[in-house]
């Protein structure tokens, strides 16, 4: 590991699900793990961002004072789904401008109960006319995909079933249980064809990770994993249909913000898809994984189906995907969902995912995706 | 329910993206917005162009009729305040492809089994009565007879 | 100016003020105005940060999707009043980092009517028991120092004679009278022994920078303006009772945020603040400002109520301060009201600002204060 | 104030900031929580020290009597639920220096100009009447008489 590189030294999670507790509570909770894991003191971090997009103003040093006196910067920082990665980001940038040495970035998402309030994202004439339903625009998205490449609700529902038979070994999931095909297939349409047991729901939750130099990295010891590439991007005109959007050109094919993000990725980690071992994804319905891995470029376009179907995104499949659960089975604390991914591939390339673990895993992908096309992409090497 | 509405009492659902004869519920046409520029098409009355952000914009009316681009089936009761049928009953949403250059998200009026990617539709109005409030001149996509 | 050097090289501003504007129409506006006059095109941005307190989720998208289509990162930073000063410090760091050229930092804020809803940073408790209003703890932080050095209203109030007399020749300030000090004497006292005349208001406005190396601004031309020094930080334990404070230690004695990270902010630029030709300093109330030229080394402690009689924090004085006029003049668009001054200090280092120019200004101070002792101080030198 | 609160529905303030008892409107007192690893003394039951960030804290009792630091007076009714007389009367706010090593936030009884930095007050029971709901435990300081 190069001098010049970026690590991260601590990871920390408090599980993602529906709790009686404070943003505090949880986000303590994560901060205090990361720092024990990294074998540092709050005092040793010189600058911290705390990721959210539902808590209020000045969460930061809300909760992270509850760590003890410090006088360092502490922002909020928000870019929708993908805020945890503008968070870790910023931080990488922070530490590669030499300014500062170590840095902790902490998600946390304490969610509205049941459906979110539409007015927060949504028009008016929206709301009233029946368009605010998020699910109704991943749904569209999936009904032209099989109408394009012959995508079944099998291969949609297979992609659920693998989620959730993974998240059964992962103690931070929100559901933890399995089911088969038949259940999940049989399970109520949402927005058809997304049936529940395909679809993610909004929870509470938080992680953290400590960044730092890889130089100070090998004076203090401990399993430092290299932060490759951190990119972020917010989709071009057009080019997703995510929610809230009112219309979407017919004439202007813009590469869409998954693809555009992970070539920045790939470019800044000086690898490709076929380089990477594991991959945590925005499964914020199962058929978006599906379109996903084929904007990752793990498969042709249209592909995505057949691949999941044959079961190359099993753990010990070609290219495994969401060995977590995924989101699916976490719930999305969104503030706090990137980073959980990161936690999870960082226990994967150090070896230390147990049942869920992918054999050998040296590089790892961690992708969101979310409301007004904010992508972000984190390339992590053992 | 256009009987309800008195005169003056029909509003857009938004200003500056349905337009139609003040008393005439039955009429009902799509604002939209084309750039002088770069001839990108936008839905609603914009001030720039979200694709070249030039200001150079000159209002227009969308086509009526298009094609069906995807749809979906909205089986719950959408949260806030949908002004839809109470009690309320799934209905279908789509994006219509206009030969204009744009994909437009709306309801789509209709049986939610009958549609299919590349149907025929054609905008229709859909007056949307608010419950103590006025009534709302909104849109959705039909299937075109025959 | 090195070529390591960061830069301004474009301002923009939308006056401060109430405004029948959307957030898109005040940021659009400011965003190229700054464009503008760097002789940039907004493709020519490598990396955008939304600066807001009160604005919604994602308002950097979507304000900035209306300047064109582009796939770079935008990012929605926050710290209470000192938001746009940590936008600011991401956009110098992801600069020096070496993996962004030029960035735009976009100040936006639209500010609730009246009064603010209490709840959103006070406890129930509070609330019930009248301690939620925000004049009460700047007016306990005057009292004692009346107390502990013999500062006078007048004193406080020829402040705000000061600050009311500048804003006259700033065309972006919500209020342009001059008052006299009888007028301000006169007027209603909100919470002794701060008066109506005294305070500023929350309201709208706008104000973006356009921030790049030296190299590439001289390969453009124009009047760039050097970053010397970009601090952020919160206050130390119970260094600051800025609301909404329920208590402070009465045993530790932690030094002041503004001291903290002025001091930070002078060791980055290599000076001190008699190097320093004029201030802009977040006078949220008349008092607010004799303390901060304390603290950031104007004079002795206890010293700011004479200074300011004297007439040394006047324009044409021994060090100018808020020759715009002020927060008490602007109103304070709290997501914008940093950048606002660098926007003030940007044109008194090129000389552009007219009958409030300081005469010869060289290095220039922008320093903003609020919830939970945020704080950000920026050193400009032309 | 006390007669119109039946037993049962007079609470705290907050949980973890003030205990008295439970009949018993006249008994206040502050609690507060003190750093076994630090010393420091903060308002309230507290899990973490701010100070030192430690979690091992013991519970206390802050002292009833001490001295004003700093106060000012409120002119205008504060905005949201203010639960104070009605219709308004200015009142005195301040930071009371409690000898426990902590200046407590509080409202302050008696004339507003008749405060000067340095008196003696003394904690006292300010019961807080909301309109339909129950009434609440809070406090204030006054003048300590003599
Ligand atoms: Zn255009
Ligand atoms: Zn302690």
């Amino acid at each position: 590991m190069p001098d010049s590189d970026i690590v991260i030294l601590g990871t920390g999670i408090h599980p993602f699900g529906r709790f009686d507790k404070t943003p505090e509570d949880l986000g303590v909770h994560a901060a205090r793990q990361a720092l024990g894991e990294a074998g540092l003191e709050w005092s040793d971090i010189q600058a911290a961002y705390l990721t959210r997009m539902y808590l209020p103003a000045t969460s930061g040093a809300r909760i992270l004072r509850r760590l003890g006196s410090s006088d360092i910067s502490i922002v909020d920082i928000e870019a929708a789904c993908a805020s945890g990665g503008a968070g870790l980001r910023q931080a990488v940038l922070a530490i590669r401008s030499g300014e500062v040495d170590t840095a902790l970035v902490l998600g946390v998402e304490k969610m509205p109960r049941g459906f979110m309030d539409p007015s927060m994202i949504y028009a008016d004439w929206q709301v009233r006319m029946g368009l605010s339903m998020n699910p109704a625009y991943w749904s569209m998205r999936a009904r032209r995909h099989m109408h394009e490449f012959g995508t079944t609700e099998e291969q949609i529902a297979r992609v659920a079933w693998k989620n959730h038979r993974n998240s059964v070994e992962n103690p931070n999931a929100m559901y933890r249980k399995a089911f088969t095909m038949e259940q999940i297939l049989a399970s109520k349409p949402v927005c058809d064809p997304i049936r529940l047991l395909e679809i993610c729901a909004p929870n509470d939750g938080a992680a953290a990770v400590v960044v730092t130099t890889a130089r100070r990295a090998r004076q203090l010891g401990g399993e430092p994993v290299a932060i490759e590439a951190c990119a972020h991007t917010v989709a071009r005109y057009s080019a997703d249909f995510r929610c809230p959007a009112d219309s979407m050109s017919a004439t202007i094919s813009n590469p869409g913000p998954t693809r555009v993000t992970s070539q920045k990725a790939y470019e800044q980690a000086g690898c490709g898809p076929d380089d990477i071992d594991c991959f945590e994804v925005q499964d914020t319905d199962a058929f978006c994984e599906i379109e996903i891995c084929e904007q990752l470029g793990l498969c042709e376009r249209g592909e995505g189906g057949p691949m999941a179907e044959e079961g190359h995104t099993e753990i010990g499949g070609r290219c495994p995907v969401n060995m977590s659960g995924g989101l699916i089975s976490k719930g999305e604390p969104v503030g706090a969902s990137h980073l959980g991914q990161v936690v999870e591939i960082v226990s994967q390339l150090r070896g230390r995912s147990g049942a869920r673990q992918v054999e050998g895993a040296r590089v790892g992908l961690a992708h969101v995706l979310g409301a007004g096309g904010n992508c972000a992409v984190t390339i992590l090497a053992a | 329910m256009g009987d309800e509405t008195a005169a003056g009492e029909l509003l857009p659902v938004n200003e500056g993206l349905v337009t139609g004869i003040d008393n005439e519920p039955r009429d009902v046409q799509l604002l939209g917005s084309k750039c002088d520029r770069c001839g990108e098409v936008s839905l609603g009355a914009n001030a720039v162009c979200l694709n070249c952000g030039s200001d150079r914009i000159t209002g227009i009316r969308l086509a009526p009729e298009g094609e069906l681009w995807t749809y979906t089936v909205i089986r719950h009761r959408p949260p806030g305040g949908y002004l839809g049928p109470d009690p309320f009953e799934p209905f279908a949403i789509g994006l219509v492809e206009l030969p204009d250059g744009i994909r437009v998200m709306a309801p789509l009026a209709g049986d939610v089994d009958s549609f299919e990617i590349g149907c025929r539709l054609r905008l229709e109005p859909w007056i949307l009565q608010s419950r103590d409030g006025p009534a709302y001149r909104a849109f959705r996509f039909a299937a075109v007879a025959g």
